[in-house]
């Protein structure tokens, strides 16, 4: 009678909490030097290569990847660790985060050995950027309807068509993209499109930022014309992009990122209720923890389960679906209980600020890498209904 | 602890799949399945699963205990199990034996407080005490001036005024007027009748947790079957939302539950960490039990509003669990206090204690 | 670029006023006189045929049908007064409230005049009860699967098959009912079924009542065998019961009782928290107030609008949205209001009562007279979406 | 009197229109729509709709200057139009003349209060204040020992700390400090800082209403453009729901500020059932915009959250006035008092009033 949905519960193990200190400090230090300001989440997506490279030099990059290639073979939850620190403190994760999340274990998995040999011990060093190369202008959630073409040519491929919605690319290194390589055929619309490796410094492509509503260019548009690139820069199969949705996805789907996006605010909230709030903020502030508390529970599940060797796909997808709508609900919820806020408190200022960023950021918490209605369709299928 | 590594859960499973069935019981209105079911129960020695053997229990652990409510909850069954286990754990803390049959505990309520007089007798009220009508025996904590005794009381000797959950299982009032326990023993120090509403809280986290587990299996089943406009009503794209989100709030109460039961279970120190984890569990799986159940609901429709349908059994009872031990608005409130005397800049370690 | 809803701000005109005293003065007297108790809303469902009689004696039934059928030819803004306040005051109108809202109506667009000379009067009069014969176990939401048989025979029709959650109908003495005379075509599905008045004295039918959760018996399976329908009891074209969904609907889906069915624990709420309430009821009150004069300012605009002689039909089925979701949540918002209510307060066991009916009767709010789903696919339909 | 009937509402349509087309004046970075949009609004006597004409004014009803304000906030330009009809409309209050030029009202926050000193002139603080830095005029209500009073102050004599709303429109902190007026009177019996925050309120429901209906309008259209898995997302169900949903809260807001707007325009006086009107519409506007704009971007996706698309100019707005002359959590709290204060039995008439 019941749908098998698993939350086992994962306790982080006792390395983590040393770990966990040792980020701590280094994230002082860092803010203490001026290289970020924990209250103005608004800069998180400046670039800053230096930054990268300490996190890189503290073994913090390609946590769980194999020692040959400058990995350090950690578990899934130590990376957890420093994942949600980071995320918490307002770090400027930028440049080495899609990389080290997504492009890593992209690689890991199906570029040739020289290739990985190469561009996986810089990811861990925090020397390169990566970039994704998903959406199109007519395609969003509907990835297989990707229209940008690989054409083959002497030794490679030459790509034309353009890419959209590419976080990051302005400054990448890299990117991992799919192109359309052959039709989709009548018993598989999916078929078509493989996956590639592209050398975002060679010729042939043009970055032009996309400005948000918030003010920042995190968005780009990415046009490729006649842009080549070599045989070994294509990963895994020919035509089969769409069957290397892998567990990585689990892991990308439910990581602390997931729900941590505008945490900012519920910290400055309780600073500026101090410590003796009236019911109705206790009540509010009692609620939001207790749900923050459980998605993070939920979230340490999902990443246990994954170091077990589990592929909880359905749990991941409801980790990020109830935990984008929390994130982008939260400022709202904290706009109203800050309402009555003595205005003397001492981060008045600093709580208004970060609430009108939040409330122009929580938009696309719902939207980017897979919309609510996609997730639930994930989930949908994984209860059986589709 | 996962059920299927647990012996206890198990047996729990079977005596409620062959004595318990939804769908019999639901049309037994003289409820005669209810006395070879907890005689069942009690010879597989589960409404004593938390009192250790040197007290007349099963000594079973904590964590399996808590695998049993959750199967209970899956149950949706209106007997004592979590009441006499709770009564026997409660019992166990301050070294009273249990007795055989069933239990309940009081005060239920963070509103109530009972006394302990100089004489050595019991007073006070105690309100919305589950199933206090049926249980032969109370296990209470009381306040007074010397700190919080535990007692064990006859329910005979106290005075039972008698009310009705959501659910209609019992949901009684009862009055101490000068009671005489049958045994009173100091708590141990830190322990009050905070600590028993917050095990309570924990207990009713459990089973929300599994009665939301049974609504969506009840919803994704129907779901299969019913067809509307010619097609399943699992093809609707609303439908599958609507599933997808009971789904989303049945995975956020069974991994606040669980959390909190492993938590408690480890033994740790009742720490602002460990109250974090009960208080949590219960907001979120009440908060979980109102979605879920309208959601359920919503996609059974007319069906599922009736007697006749099993649903209301699960649905109903996981709205009233929100009631007993304090209500998820208590609990908040609670939790937001703490969080603030705290300060801003210890949420996130509290939060990432663990 | 904007789509076309219009909510005209409509007031009630001043003789609505001098009939509100009335309608007042009348429930006072009648819960004065023990008629029903209007902290008893479980009480609801119970059949009072006298004080239906009562209501008819004051002009309050068929209030805006022609004189010559015993109607009052007043406005569907006074009929609005009449049934908001009877509603608020929780009075039994179980037993006249169908054929004064629906049924009545229907007849005196379809049903040949004896028919109407006989009946509508009655209805007025407050004599007679009726219930509506839709659902069928196997056609729900989908009212043009139905299947039950109307076969022609000498004068009439013969009825075999079964109806389901058929309100009233242990009480009814009509029910008007839609049958199947032809299979659907294969243009269009809702081809072949017809309206029929159904005298429910008659030979042939059995009613079995089903029980609901809140331990009422509103709901009744009734079952059909040879039960005979005179030609004349036909109503419209035959096969085309489809066509015949009219502006009625509107009026029905746009009432006060699409907003008010728990309105009880609203007041009790209030007078439960006192005159000083703290800033969390106040807010709570606040908002769940001004969610209701805007919902009933909606409801009065559509009201007026129909009066006018215009169909809102998007409107109507937008009030219902609305107003059923927030009357199914206001229980669960009040309780949480009420959660640390003094309980000496006066009326504590009054409210705690009330709650628990309240909760149990909400799933139901956004079933009955057509699912959320079925309304929110009028409301796409009416945006041009489908 | 709805928009169909009204002319100024149609000229004031035709020069949004003509002037401050969505696409043109969100590419146009420098602002250079502005001034030939403000002198055409001036010249059609649009931003003093609300002073009569012997106060220099149009003379225009109140329920016209209310379609002006809706079709304002359809078309979500940044201008001070709202602004300065509110301080044409306060300063008329005191039969006091109101000059050419922009115009804004102080205070714009019930936090702030501004005081008339014994010598004639004003000191205090506001915060928030729309359009200040671009406003030639201030209109303000002072409080003092001898009541309240209305003045014109010159936006110079004050200090302006500029800031900026939600959506980027100006929104500054205007210190006076022993400002001397341009001219000042005594408030009319009865009207105090209040009765301009309701007002304020009032004209913001308008705005946000209006804005609500755009939003629907584009989240309409593009939904029968954006085609994914090979069809047009409107016909994905639950899109249609989402859009059903964001219909339902324009409607309320539409139906809330209208019907307030006509209840401020029949010259009702300011007692219980008003106040419910005009708070009312602030609350659910408010409501409106917040569910409204998140499903208008879940909608739209990506392309929507970027400076390019015209999606923000309405959503940005429509939550910015949220905060302005006191947020719904204000107003409910208000309203929640004056429910309390009159009492259960007094709800239902209060609501039924009218």
């Amino acid at each position: 009678m019941t749908a098998a949905l698993r939350f086992d519960p994962i306790r982080l193990p006792p390395e983590c909490e040393q770990l966990r200190k040792e980020v701590r400090a280094f994230l002082a230090e860092e803010i203490a030097a001026g290289t970020f300001d924990p209250h103005k989440p608004q800069r998180e997506d400046s670039d800053n290569p230096e930054f990268s490279k300490r996190v890189g030099e503290r073994g913090w990059l390609g946590m769980t990847w194999p020692k040959k290639y400058g990995g350090h073979e950690r578990s899934f939850l130590e990376r957890y660790v420093v994942t949600e620190e980071m995320r918490v403190a307002n770090a400027p994760v930028r440049r080495f985060f899609v990389a080290d999340r997504q492009s890593g274990p992209v690689l890991l998995k199906y570029a040739p050995e020289h290739i990985k040999m190469d561009i996986l011990p810089r990811i861990c060093r925090g020397e390169v950027c990566f970039s994704i190369g998903m959406s199109e202008p007519n395609s969003g959630s509907d990835l297989f309807a990707a229209k940008t073409k690989a054409t083959k040519t002497d030794g490679g491929w030459l790509i034309n068509g353009s890419k959209i919605w590419t976080t990051s690319a302005h400054m990448a290194d890299y990117m991992i993209a799919i192109f359309r390589t052959s039709p989709p055929t009548k018993e598989n619309r999916r078929h078509g499109l493989t996956q590639f490796l592209v050398n975002m410094k060679k010729p042939g492509i043009t970055v032009n930022p996309i400005a948000q509503i918030t003010g920042q260019y995190e968005f780009n548009e990415v046009v490729f014309t006649d842009h080549f690139v070599p045989d070994d820069h294509m990963l895994g199969e020919i035509d089969s992009a769409w069957k290397q949705a892998t567990s990585e996805l689990a892991y990308e789907r439910s990581g602390p990122e997931r729900f941590l996006e505008t945490y900012y605010v519920l910290t400055e909230l309780v600073r500026a209720v101090g410590p003796k709030p009236d019911t109705r903020s206790a009540e509010g502030i009692g609620r939001l923890v207790a749900q923050l508390h459980t998605m993070r529970r939920m979230s340490v599940s999902v990443a246990g389960m994954l170091q077990a060797g589990k592929e909880p796909v359905v749990e991941a997808s409801i980790v990020k679906d109830i935990g984008t709508i929390w994130e982008q609900q939260l400022p709202h919820r904290v706009r109203e209980l800050a309402a009555f806020v003595d205005d003397t408190a001492s981060n008045h200022a600093t709580l208004d600020e970060m609430l009108g960023f939040a409330i122009k950021t929580a938009p696309k918490l719902t939207i980017q890498g897979g919309t609510t209605e996609v997730l639930r369709g994930i989930i949908a299928r994984g209860l059986g209904l589709r | 602890m996962t059920d299927a590594d647990n012996i206890v859960a198990e047996t729990a499973e079977r005596i409620f799949a062959d004595l318990a069935d939804g769908q019999t019981i639901n049309h037994d209105k003289q409820g005669n399945w209810k006395a070879p079911l907890w005689q069942a129960l009690t010879d597989a020695g589960l409404p004593l699963s938390w009192v250790p053997e040197e007290c007349d229990g099963s000594g079973t652990s904590m964590a399996e205990g808590f695998s049993v409510l959750s199967v209970a909850g899956r149950a949706g069954v209106a007997v004592p199990l979590a009441e006499t286990m709770l009564a026997g754990w409660l019992l166990a803390q301050a070294q009273i034996k249990s007795p055989e049959g069933m239990m309940t505990v009081a005060p239920a309520s963070p509103r109530d407080r009972l006394t302990l007089n100089t004489h050595g007798t019991i007073s006070g009220r105690a309100r919305g005490v589950p199933f206090a009508k049926d249980a032969r025996h109370i296990a209470v904590v009381t306040s007074g001036i010397g700190g919080a005794s535990i007692a064990l009381v006859e329910t005979s000797a106290c005075r039972i005024d008698n009310g009705l959950s959501l659910a209609d299982d019992p949901s009684d009032t009862v009055s101490f007027d000068n009671v005489k326990p049958v045994a009173i023993k100091s708590a141990p120090s830190g322990f009050d009748q905070n600590s028993l509403l917050l095990m309570g809280a924990l207990v009713r986290s459990q089973q929300i947790a599994g009665a939301l587990e049974t609504m969506l299996g009840i919803g994704v089943n129907y779901s299969g079957e019913r067809v509307a406009f010619e097609k399943k009503i699992s093809k609707f794209q609303a439908v599958q939302h609507n599933l997808a989100k009971l789904a989303g709030e049945t995975s956020a109460a069974l991994a606040a539950a669980s959390s909190a039961a492993d938590a408690f279970s480890s033994g740790a120190p009742l720490d602002d960490a460990l109250f974090l984890e009960a208080a949590a569990a219960k907001i979120r799986c009440s908060e979980a039990a109102e979605k879920g159940a309208a959601i359920a609901h919503q996609v059974l429709g007319a069906i599922g509003f009736t007697q006749e349908h099993i649903l209301h059994r699960y649905t109903l009872r996981a709205l009233a669990w929100r009631d007993d031990f304090g209500s998820e608005s208590y609990w908040a409130v609670e939790l937001g206090k703490l969080v603030a005397a705290r300060g801003a800049d210890e949420l996130w370690p509290l939060v990432a204690s663990r």
